[in-house]
């Protein structure tokens, strides 16, 4: 048994270790199995879900960008339906927390996803995307608009027990306002960040890459505005925070720790080493090991500011 | 699927811009298939921070070899590896060609670096069936024959053999088509495989056709590849994971 | 002498072609200038002023991050009246047109130094940074803040007759609020963007990277946002755009003036490359010839959006 | 200065972690100082962005000689460069060390890395005084001794030479150090150049170092690598410009 306890609590989650997967960066989990055994991860959460399938957007819907890359799926998913007769039975199959991401259009929408997914026993948890810029009828307004965000959390969370986390756009002035919105209606952490907005054009067609002119930026390159975004809201608000944004490696998950969040998730990385969620767990306890830290979740908020 | 780290072992210049590289990799090579992919890493660094995807271009005994042109930092990159450097490879990845279908004659039509699969193709096809293949380029020089056998050759600027696109000296050939059951097998840029289709349509020809997306993973959990289901309505289907190679009755493209 | 018209027009500002130095980026022209004749490049804008000379902040100023640096300098500068007495008579050596960038405290300070300096002949046009993140006391209340910008606006216009430039922060909800402001108060154009607030940690001392804990991102990593806040304000608001933020070739810079833009600045490339701005122009008149625009100015917000 | 691409001609390994690189550069090599620098754009990417300041560590005709330590991706990739790459270089930068000063034997003193300047200096100095180098490291494998001449050897775990550390060592020479009149050259991490200051102010030796900083430029146009002042309340000057190289008595360490 390692010497290291990895254990971390979001609010009344508790997860094995701080390494979660991102929303819409491993699917339902199919694929990536092949690579990382789930049991040994903190947590995988879907893709962001809605009423209905939803289609996407027609591509191009990827783009690479200096150390980043942006994104335009449309929310492309299966529904929630689907998802329960096809995607959980496979998921039943792993010992590790599943958390349902939901993307709706308005707040009804939001209310009715968990309604319906709430009695599923193998759903540990929720994470409401509020944030998505992709989606031009929804997302944008909630997710810019200190009260939606409370209101989507107080009309989700009197439809649900379970642990209810707000994902968060990083594209507001004050971040900390939409976390502290999240914990008055009741929410139990808030995840930060999602992709910032960002687009880019082709300079002999003057098309925008994407079909969707906006996408979302991801990877490494948002690594630092993610770090701000976390510790502005650890210094301002009392709610648990699961940091994202850029993970590449285990030192990153530890800067994120530091600078305030309470467990971690991997995106765009999932892409390109399908693998590296997995091992960092291990990389993380060595380095537990080598600082003499007894509980990794001691890290949170550790940071060593002079005021 | 692997995600492993395998040496190159050569890096050879076909044609200006053209790159062959071969690379060890038995784990890979046993298991790949004509018109599959894998998704590259061309360094282990945040700047290019996606994998690039190549089909498989041929295989030999423990060797697998990718058949490049250069067109920017990541294949810049992959281009001077020296002998012994490792590249990172995720694959195989995709679904190949499917061969075993009920035809006697192969077609095999190539535009440009779309001739990449199919070295390995005729390979796994010239013991079955008999093969045909038409290649096109805008110009002599962008015409890849490495590999493939019974070969015509098509330039837009009639540099090479045959002036006019590909699918035009296919029509040239129609005659000689038509006098076997045939099964055509294609890639090449969108606007060629458009007019493949169009050709195999007209004439109830059998058709796959290798297409090529934008990709993030590579393996089917980005959603970053839709290609329109010919099908289903209002449904995308993934190139990384549904294809890259089709049936062109299955997609819009 | 050349075919193609590479000279752009920023409200009242003319400029031999839009290929700008920016603040804080290149000091006040001289070390610069031993690579990049300023006679060939469309402006300059000095690090920014303040009415009294700053020290800045202490070290650590500077951490790299993928593709990208933050940056918590403190508005270190010599202050206004040095300003004059020492820098103007060496830049008055070239024909360039000099552009005062104002940072300050207080609107007083803002309106302060303008007045100060709207005598000096050789400065042709203002920028007023708002959007300075590192500075404690001021700047980022303007910023985030469109009234105190649109204020900024009306009380500098006052007391100056020169092109007016706002320079926008890209860390708000909507940056077009913002661009709207300065026009309804009467400010010439909007620069957009300055840097992203970021941050970064020492996993091993749990200290920031910076002394001032959070920094401004620059540099390519930054350029999708960029390039969308450019085309945000240039699709809702009726103002030149001046675009800025990661350009690192000719390339990014058409690519900001399809976005919108109607010159671009380039910040944190000088300290990679210095010579890199001189060079730009003539590649940029290359393109234009190849794809034969006769004035560079068209492409301004030539975008082809389908809607 | 120059904003130059010249091509690595050289690439030796010191030891473990620590490379010499000669670079043909007659531009720089003509008129760099010692205690001057450049910096270096490993690779024409945005990953690593900045470019990395380096000592100019010799100069030999045409050719000058960098000497680092492997720290991350940018020694890393400097590290691997072949033959005939070419390197990006900027520079001469900064003031280098005065050595025009009224003294009869220069004292050198290194720490690890400090070392990098001194080759240089010690070859502009040999005909002019006397000289007497200290180099200090954690353990013997961080000794570096190159190019220097009439050198003693501190450890702090005593594998090599004197136990303790550089300025101990030359605390225990001090009968012999103040016998003459002296001017210390110090380069070397900021705690080893506090002592070296505290030593020399003590002793009342006249006194240079070389100092480090974060840099963005490297020539005075970003602001980014402070020191502050010991002259004027207030005020930082740069590291890049008004340095490296300092006398003590000008700066706050
Ligand atoms: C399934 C598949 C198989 C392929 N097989 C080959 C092959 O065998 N040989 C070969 O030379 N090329 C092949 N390609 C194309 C190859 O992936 C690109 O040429 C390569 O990514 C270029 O990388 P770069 O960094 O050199 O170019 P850059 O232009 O600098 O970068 C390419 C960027 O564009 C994106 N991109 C790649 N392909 C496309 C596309 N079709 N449309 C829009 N964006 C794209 C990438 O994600 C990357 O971010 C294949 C592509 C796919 C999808
Ligand atoms: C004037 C000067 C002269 C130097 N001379 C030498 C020399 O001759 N030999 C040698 O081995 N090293 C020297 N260094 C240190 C050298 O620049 C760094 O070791 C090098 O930048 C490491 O780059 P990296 O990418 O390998 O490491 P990384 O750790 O991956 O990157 C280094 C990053 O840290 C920053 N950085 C660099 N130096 C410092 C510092 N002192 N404090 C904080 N951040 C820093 C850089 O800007 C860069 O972004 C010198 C530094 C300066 C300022
Ligand atoms: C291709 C792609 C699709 C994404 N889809 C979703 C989604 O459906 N729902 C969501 O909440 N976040 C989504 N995200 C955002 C990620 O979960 C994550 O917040 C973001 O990418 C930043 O992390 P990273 O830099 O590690 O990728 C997506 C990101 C990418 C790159
Ligand atoms: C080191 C540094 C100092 C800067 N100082 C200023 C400043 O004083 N005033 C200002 O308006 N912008 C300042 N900026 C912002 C730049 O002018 C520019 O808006 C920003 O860096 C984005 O452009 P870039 O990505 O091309 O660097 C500074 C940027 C850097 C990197
Ligand atoms: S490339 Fe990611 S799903 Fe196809
Ligand atoms: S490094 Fe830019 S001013 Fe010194």
């Amino acid at each position: 048994m390692s010497k290291v306890d990895l254990s971390v609590n979001i609010g009344p989650l508790k997860l094995r270790n701080p390494v979660m997967l991102a929303s819409g960066t491993v699917g339902y989990g199919t694929e990536i199995s092949e690579f990382t055994d789930l049991n040994t991860i903190g947590a995988i959460v879907t893709k962001s879900l809605s009423l209905k399938p939803r289609k996407g957007n027609p591509p191009q819907r990827i783009v690479e960008t200096p150390s980043g890359m942006l994104n335009a799926i449309g929310l492309a998913n299966v529904g929630v339906e689907a998802f329960i007769k096809e995607k959980i039975p496979f998921l039943k199959n792993y010992d590790v927390p599943l958390i349902c991401n939901i993307a709706a259009s308005t707040i009804e929408e939001y209310v009715e996803c968990t309604k319906i997914l709430t009695g599923e026993e193998t759903i540990k948890a929720f994470e409401i995307n509020v944030s998505c810029p992709n989606v031009k009828e929804g997302g944008l307004q909630f997710g810019n608009d200190v009260k939606a965000v409370g209101k989507v959390t107080e009309m989700v969370r009197a439809v649900t027990d379970k642990p209810l986390i707000i994902k968060l756009s990083p594209n507001v002035s004050y971040i900390w306002e939409f976390a502290d919105a999240v914990k008055k209606e009741g929410g139990d952490a808030v995840s930060a960040i999602n992709t910032v907005v960002g687009s880019a054009f082709d300079i002999y067609t003057k098309k925008p890459k994407l079909f969707n002119v906006n996408g979302g930026l991801s990877g490494p390159a948002i690594k630092p505005v993610a770090i701000a975004k976390v510790l502005e809201i650890s210094r301002k608000v009392d709610i648990p925070v699961i940091g994202i944004g850029g993970i590449m490696n285990w030192k990153d998950v530890i800067e994120f720790m530091i600078a305030g969040a309470s467990a971690v998730q991997i995106g765009t990385l999932n892409f390109i080493d399908p693998t590296a969620a997995g091992k960092m767990v291990g990389e993380l306890e060595q380095y537990c090991e080598q600082m003499n830290i007894k509980r990794i979740s001691e890290l949170t908020a550790s940071y060593d500011i002079e005021e | 699927m692997f995600v492993i780290k395998s040496p190159v072992t050569e890096t050879k210049q076909l044609q200006e811009n053209i790159f062959l590289q071969k690379i060890h990799c038995p784990e890979i090579a046993s298991v790949i298939k004509a018109g599959q992919f894998l998704n590259v890493r061309v360094l282990e660094s945040t700047y290019p921070l996606l994998r690039r995807p190549f089909s498989i271009c041929d295989v030999e005994d423990d060797y697998i070899y990718l058949l490049f042109n250069v067109m920017g930092e990541g294949t810049i990159i992959l281009s001077h590896k020296p002998e012994g450097a490792l590249i990172d490879l995720l694959g195989p990845l995709g679904k190949g060609f499917n061969t075993e279908d009920d035809y006697e004659l192969a077609v095999i039509a190539a535009g440009g670096l779309g001739a990449a699969p199919f070295p390995f193709l005729t390979k796994e096809l010239k013991d079955k069936k008999e093969i045909k293949t038409f290649v096109g380029g805008r110009s002599k020089s962008d015409v890849i024959t490495y590999g493939m056998i019974n070969v015509s050759v098509a330039t837009d600027d009639g540099s090479a053999g045959y002036k006019g696109t590909v699918v035009d000296l296919m029509r040239e050939n129609l005659q000689e088509l038509k006098s076997k059951k045939i099964k055509v097998f294609a890639c090449g840029p969108t606007p060629m495989l458009r007019a493949v289709k169009e050709f195999c349509v007209e004439n109830d020809f059998n058709c796959e056709v290798s297409t090529e997306c934008a990709m993030a993973c590579g393996f089917g959990i980005c959603q970053g590849c839709p290609i329109e289901s010919a099908n289903e309505k209002d449904k995308y289907l993934l190139v990384c994971k549904d294809g890259p190679v089709f049936n062109i009755k299955d997609v819009m493209l």
